[in-house]
């Protein structure tokens, strides 16, 4: 596999509500992302993430395309799915040899639409979606299977929001921040019993950008660039039914497959956008107790549809940057309750 | 200016309906089901391991490979194998007052599958409780011929 | 049930999902303007085009546009066509013309429709000016320009339209 | 540094109005099932699976590739979901292809699909936006404006549109799997039919359709011995513009000159009407043959229509052009450009069947989207790159 690294990242800042439209939101974002990695456009690649319903607009990812330098015309690409998806695809585009620099946007627009009935929409269209299940009533089924197993509380899942929240203050794109305690927490009503407010992550707009450079240029545009060291992304069955909801086992599988295991683990950014899930996915991924898990507050503080994944990257390599952290995990999920996960490793030199 | 569109600090804001009455071609898999539903009873189907999928799936979700033409008759009895609550419920779910999602394993299948179960009160739920469906009266073959499962211990 | 009925081939499962749309700041600022009867663009502050309806960027500079540009409610017909069949998104009475209009002073052309003129006497090149609603029901939608008429002025040879399609 | 990649499997299924007898997952499988025993495997062989479509509005299904996870076999394995309006059927074999020449995967699934009879193409395609005067009608009231101007510029004659919707028509005939099939479609019947989009008549667009197609692309030491060789993979490329600019050429987009110019750059063909045998062009209106043989270079500027007037994209002509009936026989938008570039793969392994066009070695597969705006390409040959 050729080296490829992230040299830059950038995002907006997490709005519950953003009125303006995705290629304003989305044209700072880009830019910054640009002017951040040193790399003169054009690039050899684009791609972008997002997903039309959230909107309920189709062919919302056509108009984003002019925040993203279209002309003279690129070589551009499109998922429709979270962006973390099109920073792999233009991660093989570079394997390929036929990209030495890539661009890679994601955006998306919750606050249109009622998110979590939305979401009911992704979800088996004859036996599934036609009773509506909300997002957050399936991942409370998941929460409970996992809570009566492992034998944990709502205190427990409460001790994650706290410290996410805390950890978000110092992240000024989070939505939501603070410092808060376990007891107020668990004074507040459920929203899908077992879960509350405070174990589901908040609606909120956003975008982000990455900049991806292959080998000795990557050195050349940033002091310490973050090395894509392994990548890999795996999906299990769609039916709830039909899957052991404690665990996640693409999740593992695509941990071994990109190689967490196989050195220290410093910092991980885990897209958990609910409490219950970050343990389940520490465990899929072996992730132990010395692990810094989510210092931007991750998904729980921030969770911009289609783009917190990809966020999740830009975070972890801001780590790598800084040098807070030598080798650093990234994981964006899809689907209901942990369907389909990605997860990729990030060094130092 | 129009009732309907606002002015929020300049920006001009107006409600957007995504409508459609989707019709979907079911399949000779998923049809048998429905047809089933609509004559009140419940089947799955063998994978060709043996396993008993509920709602059958033309395919074993597994590894792909077609299913069996052995069609099961499950339930209609069954156990919950996870629930979560529902204080409000949105106007479009099958319940207009507080209820259960509850994953189902319905005697006789080996995958659980997703329904509301309509216990009154949190209280009366747990995981492992058995439940029955409630059937609708008017039954067109559809998920909705099922209205609820409702605790067995209430018969 | 009775043995007669024929198995399940269908089902149906509608689907209304609800919004709020937000128009964004250039839509915005250009509706705003509308409803005063102005046509209002914005200009590329690199290659200095005219863009309306504005869209906040140029997308050929990939830069944002700010400049806002009052421009003439005249034009002229770049392309059109003859839309005969019904669409559900449109409600203007068929058949209707359906032109791209490059207003005097834009660089780039806008879909509207074209009304008070024979479907066969439409043409390329042909000069239109925008009929409104009356002041009083002006709004910040493309509504308030109900259409375009032709106006009795020569016109525009077809190669100096070659970009403005 | 790419390795090679070969398209093994191809399958697609039977395109009509509506398929009634199937699930969207019993839709896709047929189609995959087809192209996994073209290629002499089975779903444990495949190591990922790429699913391309276009707006989930047509099947009310948000991002269906979560669901269709598993009747693709996909549990445990990556699965990736491309959108690229019009074009994506072509880019998602590019996406898959590049797994292939990557050397991250030895064996791929690809499939596109669309399902359009679960709802109405004309609304998913141009849902009404508030605050916003709705005066585009579907697809051909975007594209009908742009054919007029093409008509204008190179003073073609007016019936070029009839000859093209009648010579792929025909073609369809000998294709088992077109939507469009009526044996006693003539050139009066086409000029007779109602102008839908003056100057677009009703059977000189493409139809709505619900259909699928998969291919199963390989790494070379992947290829296995079946009934037909299989194809190669010579040069791919994809190039966008945005959807509307200043300056903008909407007519021979920038864009698709660029992106040709870039593919027979990667295949080394210099006179492209000699050295292709045959193309797959995506032409949902039958005017964009001319249109698109100018954009690929296969003719001068303002002389394609030339091309189809004298035969030459005829099957038994020097450059055929949608053997297959192409897009104006059979449109399942998402499927549309994977089968463009399926059949020509089709063609360099010699099992087109009727279609066939004799001795083709090799062959372009095109697909274009959005504004005009989205291209994809690929030259596939019967010889290994």
């Amino acid at each position: 596999m050729r080296d490829v690294a992230i040299v830059s990242f950038a995002q907006a800042k997490n709005h519950r509500r953003e009125l303006r439209n995705e290629v304003e939101i989305l044209m700072p974002v880009v830019q910054e992302a640009v002017a951040r990695s040193g790399i003169a456009r054009p690039f050899d690649f684009t791609c972008s993430g997002s997903s039309d319903f959230l909107q309920g607009q189709p062919f919302a990812f056509v108009m984003a395309l002019d925040a993203a330098g279209a002309w003279p015309p690129i070589a551009e690409s499109h998922v429709e799915m979270d962006g973390a998806w099109a920073l792999y695809e233009a991660w093989v585009k570079i394997q390929t040899g036929q990209a030495e620099t890539a661009l890679v946007y994601a955006f998306g627009k919750s606050s249109p639409g009622d998110l979590p009935e939305v979401l009911a929409t992704q979800l088996d269209p004859y036996v599934m979606a036609p009773l509506w299940p909300d997002s957050v009533s399936l991942a409370a089924l998941q929460a409970r299977a996992w809570l009566e197993k492992t034998g944990k509380s709502e205190r427990d899942l409460a001790e994650i929001a706290v410290r996410s929240l805390r950890d978000a203050k110092t992240n000024p794109n989070a939505t939501v921040s603070g410092d808060f305690d376990v007891a107020t927490l668990l004074a507040a009503p459920y929203v899908a019993a077992p879960l509350r407010e405070h174990d589901s992550a908040p609606i909120c707009d956003g975008a982000a950008a990455v900049v991806l450079v292959a080998g000795d240029r990557a050195r050349q545009v940033c002091k310490r660039p973050a090395w894509i060291r392994g990548i890999d992304h795996r999906i299990e069955a769609h039916a709830l039914g039909m899957r052991d909801l404690t665990v996640s086992a693409s999740t593992r599988l695509a941990g071994e497959k990109a190689g967490v295991g196989k050195a220290k683990v410093d910092v991980a950014e885990l897209y958990a956008p609910f409490s219950h899930q970050e343990p389940i996915l520490r465990e899929a991924l072996g992730l132990g107790a010395g692990v810094t898990i989510n210092p931007s507050g991750g998904a729980l503080t921030a969770n911009p549809m289609m783009t917190a994944g990809l966020i999740r990257i830009g975070e972890a390599a801001t780590r790598i940057w800084d040098g807070s952290a030598q080798r650093a995990v990234a994981h964006a999920t899809s689907g209901p309750c942990l369907q389909q996960n990605l997860v990729c490793i990030l060094e130092g030199e | 200016m129009s009732e309907t569109v606002s002015d929020e600090g300049g920006i001009l804001t107006a409600p957007h309906v995504l409508e459609y009455p989707y019709r979907r071609s079911v399949g000779p898999v998923l049809g048998r089901f429905f047809t089933e539903l609509r004559a009140g009873k419940l089947v799955g189907v063998r994978t060709q391991q043996g396993r008993v999928l509920v709602p059958p799936q033309e395919y074993d979700p597994e590894t792909g490979a077609a299913t069996t033409s052995d069609f099961v008759e499950v339930g209609p009895g069954g156990i919950v194998t996870t629930w979560s609550w529902v204080t409000k419920p949105r106007a479009k779910q099958p319940l207009a007052h507080s209820f259960a999602w509850a994953l189902v394993k319905l005697d006789g299948a080996d995958t659980a599958m997703l329904h509301a179960v309509d216990a009154g009160d949190i209280a009366r739920m747990r995981t492992g409780m058995r439940v029955r469906p409630r059937w609708r009266a008017e039954r067109v073959g559809h998920i909705h011929d099922i209205e609820c499962f409702e605790p067995e211990a209430a018969r | 049930m009775s043995d007669e009925q024929k198995p399940v081939t269908n089902i149906k499962t509608p689907m209304r999902l609800e919004y709020r749309y937000s128009a964004g700041i250039a839509t915005s600022r250009f509706l705003h303007g509308i409803a005063q009867g102005k046509i209002l663009g914005q200009r590329c502050p690199s290659c200095k085009k005219v863009y309306v309806p504005p869209r906040g960027s140029c997308p050929r500079c990939a830069v944002a546009t700010e400049e806002e540009v009052e421009l003439s409610d005249k034009g002229t017909i770049t392309t059109y066509a003859v839309v005969r069949v019904p669409s559900e998104n449109i409600d203007v009475p068929l058949p209707f013309a359906s032109v791209h209009v490059l207003l005097d002073g834009a660089d780039l052309p806008m879909f509207s429709v074209v009304q008070e003129c024979p479907l066969e006497k439409i043409r390329m090149g042909m000069r239109v000016q925008a009929v409104w609603v009356p002041k009083e029901q002006l709004g910040p939608t493309l509504q308030s320009i109900r259409y375009f008429k032709p106006i009795d002025e020569p016109d525009v040879p077809a190669d100096q339209l070659r970009e403005t399609v | 540094m790419a390795e090679r990649c070969a398209i093994a499997g191809i399958g697609q299924t039977h395109h009509t109005a509506r398929r009634d007898d199937v699930s969207i997952a019993g839709l896709l499988r047929e189609a995959a099932t087809r192209a996994l025993e073209d290629a002499g495997m089975d779903w444990p062989d495949i190591e990922a699976v790429v699913v391309g479509k276009a707006p989930d509005m047509f099947e009310g299904v948000m991002m269906p590739e979560l669901y269709l996870a598993d009747a693709l076999g996909c549990s445990g394995k990556p699965m990736l979901r491309v959108h690229t309006a019009g074009s994506v059927g072509g880019t998602t074999a590019l996406v898959a292809a590049n797994l292939v020449q990557a050397g991250i995967h030895e064996r791929v699934l690809t499939v596109a699909f669309e399902k359009q009879s679960e709802s109405n193409a004309m609304w998913a395609l141009t849902v009404k936006t508030p605050l916003q005067a709705s005066v585009v009608a579907g697809a051909g009231g975007y594209f009908a404006p742009l054919v007029r101007s093409y008509m204008n510029r190179s003073g073609a004659p007016d019936d070029t549109g009839i000859r093209v919707a009648l010579k792929d028509r025909r073609n369809a005939l000998k294709n088992p799997y077109a939507h469009l099939r009526d044996p006693n479609m003539n050139f009066d019947t086409i000029a007779g039919s109602p102008m839908l989009w003056d100057p677009i008549r009703l059977h000189e667009a493409c139809p709505s359709s619900d259909g699928a197609c998969a291919m199963v692309l390989t790494s070379e030491r992947s290829v296995r011995n079946t009934q037909y060789k299989p194809a190669w993979i010579h040069a791919t490329s994809m190039r966008s513009e945005p959807t509307q600019f200043a300056g903008q050429e909407k007519v021979n987009p920038q864009a698709g000159r660029d992106c040709a110019k870039d593919l027979y750059a990667k295949a080394g063909i210099t006179d492209p009407r000699k050295q292709i045998d045959m193309a797959e062009i995506y032409v949902p209106f039958s005017w964009f043959e001319p249109m698109w043989m100018e954009n690929l270079g296969f003719a001068k500027v303002g002389e394609g229509w030339k091309m189809t007037y004298e035969g030459a994209t005829a099957l038994d002509g020097d450059m055929p052009v949608n053997c297959s009936g192409g897009v104006l026989s059979s449109n399942p938008i998402g499927a549309s450009g994977m089968l463009r570039f399926a059949e020509a793969a089709m063609q360099v392994r010699g099992q087109a069947g009727e279609h066939q066009v004799d001795g083709a070695t090799i062959a372009l597969g095109h697909a274009y989207g959005g504004g005009s705006q989205f291209f994809s390409m690929w030259i596939v040959g019967s010889a290994r790159p």
